[in-house]
């Protein structure tokens, strides 16, 4: 049964992407990306759009991390529940309403654009950051405790280490929907490849949509890769193993 | 199923397909208004019979669906109206009365900065930016930039070039923000725009006729028109009534006012006493 | 700003909006529930397919939504589709699957062996032990994952504008084009509203379908 | 009842193989229990899973009243035995009464006769029906849970039992209770069990016969009283442990080893001077006084002899007497302590029953041990 | 070294509040092993959570080497104390390695110093170095996984040591094996320490004194004999067991009790006459053979009554001997198998040392419940 799947599933997957190429080729995508005066205009607008995702998320994970730990600190613990409420709040507003709303607040252009990215970013990270480190054990932290630990030698030996999976999950999504945002930057002068599909949209020039949308989508899926890499290097080998059990 | 008016993404075609609905309703039909996309995907919801009616440009049909730039058809707005009615007629769409004002694209700048550059024409833009190549910001939509009788031919026809990085591309009618806040230097505009006035803007003027005639009509699909025949002379009076500036007034009353749009098309239609 | 007063001229349309957006995202969210469970179901049975299943689904999921209307519009354009609800619901559909089928994968096979064994032992059919232990016990998880595809969902219809879908993302787009402030905040609230609305309802319906038992065994847990 | 004709069980293949069972055969007569027993991983789960096949035999065959249980059906193998698991496993989501259910209510059995069931099995694990009856697993202690897994095995009343230490996570004071309970509803039912344990003491308590296992094999299969008196080889003798005597003694009552009819009993109202007399002849320094039938003390030639009264007034009492019903380990255990030679034996009334002595326990080792007893007359 | 001065813990406040500790006083000397006994939640955890200050006392005192714990820094407290926790608390993110040197490191010590330590730790707690080093938590049995958490507790050398069930997890054999070796390197290295358990036995072998604890009360403070003979009320008599004189016996080595220095014994090249009259003179039925030190065998007056050789060819050699260091109890054991009422004793090399009875059994027995024995002449 699951042989015959698995090769139905390998077959298909060849097929489609025959198929995709074939479309590429129809649709003039290939043409519009090898024309020497188009190319350097993809590549400008990748690099804004890179721009964009890489400065909002740095500066999301820095002050994400910074609130997740914050929280889990014994003095401001309790107000833990209440910032995560409002986090998740702040989480059911559209990405497109919050680059709408930094823009008629900041303006239009590429600063509002990373703010906004950089505060829809930031949620994701701290709370996972904060579900992390409370859910490792408490018998870990009495040992730790127990030992003689100071509380940063507790949060970097013991507390971050073994949250370490979760924080990253946060940081994934964090990243895969900023990719994804920044798509609509555009919209609010900020350029990246937003630009190219929303002229394909309009004029449906669809060499043009597909030229920004796959870059899109593969960038993204090259973030979701990049934190399985960085998993690999952050999470230690025992967590591993003691997840595949 | 009720009829289905489309539009595309900005304030006038928002107000004519509410005026159309209004009076399609008045008249006993029952529709819709579906609005908020580009010109190609509006003109391919139209084919696809995804819209049943919605208000095209001359301008833009010809130039952009079919790829015409003779200067002697486009500039002359009976001709190019029955230019693109009667290609249109081949492909089973149907081109009701045009309405007697001009949208054309221009391009604006803040009236202070342009007074100080002494540019008051496209010419005289293209040879600050030649001069200047790094100063002046442009900002524009997508659709604006690429479309045939947009500023990548217009730059064409000028002969000058702005460096890519100079041009800001952003939401439609974000423009006149951009503009009015110092974020762009020049930029994309459509004549009847309320906020041209409203924010001081001076409009360059198009001194090589680059642009063709935006006369906008109101275009059904043929087998709509056959079910309705009455579509036609419920839409006339559009044609009749709405000129440039009333339109300019229309969409400054909801772009500058903040009025509701069904409220400024109903107001309208009232005092020109096409509705009860 | 004054929203309320922008609402109430506009109550009209705003009702027809909301019911719009609604309409799209339980749509959607109706379609995957009914791929998605029965999929994460057969999954637990086949293993191999379970990591292949979910890596897809997690592909769909890493695709932005703007870049996947897009790509979806020159192939939905060949039926004459490429506008309107059908790319939004058909995204939606596909980016409903990786919570839900997840959510189900994870939910049955995190019911203990324990039981299953002793379901078994006792003389259980498979598809009693489905219905009488492990769907009862993986309740909770299933809808957990059904309500985080209806929020993340209700977020993303607002983007479908653009593809002249509707919903309340009309408000955010044309606040945009036309300086709107009002307009973008009514919508970004319509839209946080409904999401608070349904997340909190579905914890509801979550928490009404969860088995008394379990939920003593949670709180003890704790 | 059962037979199992050499049963082997491999897990896996290739070079991560893992043998959990190796060629074993052995019978369990109709109405026994037997105790599956060994240390942790020695196979006894996975000799009662290829019972009711939820594993399915590698090699050999099983047979249940001389059908093969592979041509079974295996639910319907399953519902005609009970099975209760080692992790307990009850259904969160159900309530205790509809837990013991399940299996009634798969069989379709009438409400009624479920409900009254469920309460009847209930009273036997010493559980309260109108307490715990509509309560949640999760709202049960882990001993409690695992009774109520006792009941549910219980509950369509098969013919075979499979437990896997059934017992292993109730507190010692309640394992004691539930163990005589359950002792006592076999002895009325007496249905065919197969117990899994890894407690010597309970293997010997609960089982007509132990079936000893190590890494897969079955090392002897035998009565407690044989395994612990003739361990088959060095493996077997570890397990039962070198007090393996004093084990003995738990399995056995005083009353069994006491002596009924002891010679230097004295009647309360005996005088002084005739009880001399009667000790003397009988060659004894001490007497027991019973009065009414009920032991008052002890008195010794000594304590006698300026004495004129009836010996009631002048016998010493017990520090400690025995219970007929208590183990000998018991016994033997408070003669150590109070330094007794003679332990005075009386029954639930209070009454004189006899007296044990170390000679008498040690004789009743003997007795068990007679095998290895050639040599006991030497040294005595 | 450690004094608990009317410590009381109470948890939560208002209607829920929980006292875990109520008014508890004793004091732990230096060099001490004490062992924390009782049921589950009576306390045991809380008070060894108090002495290292993971939870704040409510009411009372806790001093160390008379210094009031409250005002010492809770970390350099900490780090002065090894701590293994109930749960065991590996940090799963850490190899095998790192977790035992968690403080070695914290305190500086060098690499060498610290891999040297990992090393000798390991092999103290029966796992090879080179195979489990560089192994993650995750890859140990539960078992092997609590040695390494007595390990990491012990890696720094902490004078006071608090160990809250420290081999709950590991296999009765292996279990056996570290505590023999606990005690070995206790004996040693005479830290001070607080051992939770809830197993008697295991609080006989390892405790120097036992604090038996119930509701958050301490019961009784006292050392394993004197909680064994002398049980201050039925709680603590319960708790310890009806069989408790058979659990001293546990406690005892069979060189404690023997009689080092028999009468009845005749060497090896004695003839049997001369034989006859040593035991005639002794007035003794049997004489144990002993010949180059080591024991033959028996002799009865009888078996001599017609030989004239030397006694070593006619003894009947004994079934069984018992070791000097084995516990009485199993001395008891074999008599009772092998229904001997004299037992030989040799000691390692097999060299004969003493001779133990049922007499020499019960006067060890009663040294130690020497309070209770009043009454022991008048049954003898
Ligand atoms: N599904 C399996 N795959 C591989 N090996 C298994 C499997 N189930 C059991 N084993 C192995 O078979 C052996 C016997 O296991 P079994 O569960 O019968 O032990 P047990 O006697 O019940 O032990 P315990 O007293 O610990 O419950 C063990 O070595 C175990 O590791
Ligand atoms: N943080 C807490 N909050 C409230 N009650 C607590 C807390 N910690 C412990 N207790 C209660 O205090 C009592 C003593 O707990 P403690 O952990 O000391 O028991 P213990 O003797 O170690 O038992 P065990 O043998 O089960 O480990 C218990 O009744 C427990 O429920
Ligand atoms: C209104 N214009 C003609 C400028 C643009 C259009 O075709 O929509
Ligand atoms: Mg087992
Ligand atoms: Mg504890």
């Amino acid at each position: 049964m699951s042989i015959i799947l698995r090769k139905i599933y390998h077959t298909g997957l060849i097929a489609l992407l025959l198929t995709l190429g074939v479309v590429a080729e129809r649709v003039g995508l290939i043409e519009y990306l090898s024309d020497p005066y188009e190319y350097p205009y993809i590549v400008k607008l990748l690099y804004q759009h890179l721009y964009l995702v890489g400065v909002s998320m740095a500066l999301a994970t820095g002050l994400g991390l910074l609130i997740g730990i914050a929280l889990t600190r014994r003095r401001l613990r309790r107000f833990a529940g209440v910032v995560m409420y409002i986090v998740s709040l702040g989480q059911t507003i559209p990405s497109l309403a919050v680059l709408a709303l930094m823009m008629s607040v900041l303006g239009i252009g590429s600063r509002t654009a990373i703010f906004a990215l950089f505060v829809y970013s930031i949620l994701p990270i701290a709370r996972n950051t904060l579900a992390g480190i409370t859910s490792v054990s408490p018998a870990m932290i009495d040992a730790a405790k127990g030992m003689g630990m100071p509380d940063w030698r507790i949060l970097l030996e013991v507390e971050l280490p073994n949250a370490m999976t979760v924080i990253l999950t946060g940081f994934r999504v964090a990243l895969v929907i900023n990719i994804g945002t920044t798509a609509l930057a555009y919209l609010i002068g900020a350029g990246g490849l937003g630009d190219l599909i929303f002229t394909g949209i309009n004029l449906m020039q669809t060499e043009k949509l597909l030229a920004g949308a796959i870059p899109t989508t593969l960038l993204a899926l090259l973030g979701d890769f990049l934190c399985t890499i960085l998993s690999l290097l952050l999470v230690s080998r025992g967590l591993r193993l003691a997840d595949s059990q | 199923s009720p009829l289905i008016v489309g539009g595309k993404n900005y304030t006038e075609q928002y107000i004519l397909a509410e005026c159309a609905q209004i009076l399609l309703e008045d008249a006993g039909i029952e529709a819709k208004t579906k609005t908020g996309v580009g010109s190609a995907l509006a003109r391919k919801s139209l084919v696809n019979a995804q819209f049943d009616l919605y208000f095209e440009y001359t301008g833009t049909a010809y130039t952009v669906y079919y790829e015409q730039d003779d200067q002697a058809v486009m500039t002359h707005p009976d001709k190019v109206y029955e230019w693109v009615k009667s290609h249109d007629a081949d492909k089973n769409l149907v081109w009701l009365d045009p309405i007697q004002f001009n949208n054309t694209y221009t391009l604006m700048m803040r009236e202070k900065q342009a007074d100080a550059l002494g540019i008051t024409s496209i010419s005289d833009f293209g040879a600050y930016v030649d001069d200047n190549p790094d100063e002046l910001l442009f900002a524009t939509d997508v659709e604006f930039w690429e479309r045939p009788d947009g500023f990548k031919a217009l730059m064409r026809t000028y002969d000058f070039r702005m460096p890519i990085d100079q041009i800001k591309k952003m939401s439609t009618g974000l423009t006149y923000k951009a503009l009015r806040e110092g974020q762009a230097d020049v930029a994309m505009g459509f004549s009847t725009d309320g906020r041209i006035a409203a924010f001081g803007f001076v409009l360059l003027e198009d001194d090589k006729q680059f642009f063709p005639v935006y006369n906008p009509a109101p275009v059904v699909r043929k087998d709509v028109l056959e079910q309705y025949p009455e579509i036609r002379d419920i839409l006339k009076p559009l044609a009749q009534k709405l000129d440039t500036n009333q339109m300019q007034q229309l969409n400054k009353a909801v772009d500058v006012d903040h009025k509701e749009l069904k409220a400024v098309a109903t107001q309208w239609l009232q005092d020109n006493g096409l509705i009860e | 700003m004054d929203i309320l007063g922008f609402l109430q001229s506009n109550a009209d349309q705003a009702l027809y909006l909301t019911w719009e957006h609604m309409w799209i995202v339980g749509l959607s969210v109706g379609i995957a529930t009914v791929i998605g469970v029965p999929v994460g179901i057969l999954i637990t049975k086949y293993e191999t397919l379970a990591k292949r299943v979910i890596n897809a689904a997690n592909i769909f999921m890493t695709i932005p939504s703007i870049a996947l209307f897009g790509l979806m519009l020159p192939m939905l354009s060949l039926f004459g589709h490429g506008l309107g609800k059908v790319p939004a619901v058909i995204a939606l559909v596909l980016y409903s699957q990786l919570p839900i089928i997840r959510n189900t994968y994870v939910a049955i096979k995190n019911v203990p062996p324990a039981v299953v064994n002793a379901g078994r032992g006792m003389g259980m059919s498979n598809w009693q032990l489905l219905k009488e232990v492990e769907l009862p016990i993986a309740i909770p998880v299933i809808l957990a994952g059904l309500r985080t595809a209806a929020v993340m969902n209700i977020g993303i219809a607002a983007i479908a504008t653009f593809v002249g879908a509707g919903g309340l993302g009309v408000y955010i787009q044309q606040g945009i084009d036309r300086v709107y402030d009002e307009m973008i905040v009514a919508g970004a609230i319509l839209v946080s509203v409904f999401a608070i609305v349904v997340d909190g309802g579905m914890a509801g319906i979550e928490h009404a379908l969860t088995p008394k038992g379990l939920k003593i065994q949670r709180k003890q847990s704790k | 009842m059962i037979t199992y004709d050499s049963v082997s069980k491999i897990y896996g293949s290739g070079p991560g193989a893992v043998t959990a069972l190796d060629n074993v055969s052995f019978h369990i007569e109709k109405g026994e229990v037997v105790v599956f027993l060994g240390p942790s991983g020695c196979g006894k789960t996975t000799t009662l899973r290829l019972t009711n096949r939820l594993d399915s035999i590698t090699r050999g065959t099983i047979t249940i009243g001389g059908r093969d249980i592979n041509e079974q059906d295996p639910v319907r193998l399953r519902q005609s035995m009970g099975y209760v698991i080692q992790e307990i496993g009850l259904f969160p989501n159900k309530t205790i009464a509809q837990n013991i259910a399940v299996v009634p209510r798969m069989l379709g059995w009438s409400k009624d006769k479920i409900s009254e069931r469920t309460d009847e099995l209930l009273r036997m694990v010493q559980l309260d029906p109108a307490l715990y009856r509509d309560r949640y697993p999760a709202e049960l202690s882990g001993g409690q849970q695992q009774r109520i897994g006792v009941a549910r095995g219980l509950a369509a009343d098969p013919e075979i039992l499979l437990m896997d230490e059934p017992f292993g996570a109730i507190d010692p004071i309640n394992r004691e209770q539930i163990q005589d309970e359950f002792l006592k509803v076999q002895e009325k039912l007496k249905k065919t069990i197969a117990f899994v344990s890894h407690d010597i003491h309970e293997a010997i308590k609960m089982g007509d016969k132990i079936a000893l296992f190590s890494e897969g094999r079955l090392i002897q299969y035998d009565t407690p009283e044989m395994i612990l008196t003739q361990p088959k080889n060095k493996f077997v003798a570890d397990f039962v442990g070198s007090d393996r005597a004093l084990k003995v003694l738990g399995l056995m009552r005083v009353r069994d080893a006491m002596n009924p009819v002891p010679l230097n009993i004295i009647q309360g109202d005996t005088l002084a001077p005739a009880a001399i007399g009667f000790l003397e002849e009988k060659k004894r320094r001490y007497g027991v006084v019973v009065d009414g039938g009920k032991p008052v003390g002890f008195v010794s030639l000594k304590d006698l002899k300026f004495e004129t009264g009836p010996v009631r007034d002048v016998a010493t009492p017990f520090p400690v007497m025995a219970q007929g019903r208590q183990p000998l380990r018991d016994a033997l255990s408070m003669m150590l302590m109070h330094d007794l030679i003679l332990l005075c034996v009386i029954d639930g009334n209070g009454d004189f029953i006899g007296t044990v002595s170390y000679q008498n326990i040690q004789r009743a080792i003997l007795d068990v041990y007679s095998d290895e007893t050639e040599d006991r007359d030497v040294t005595r």
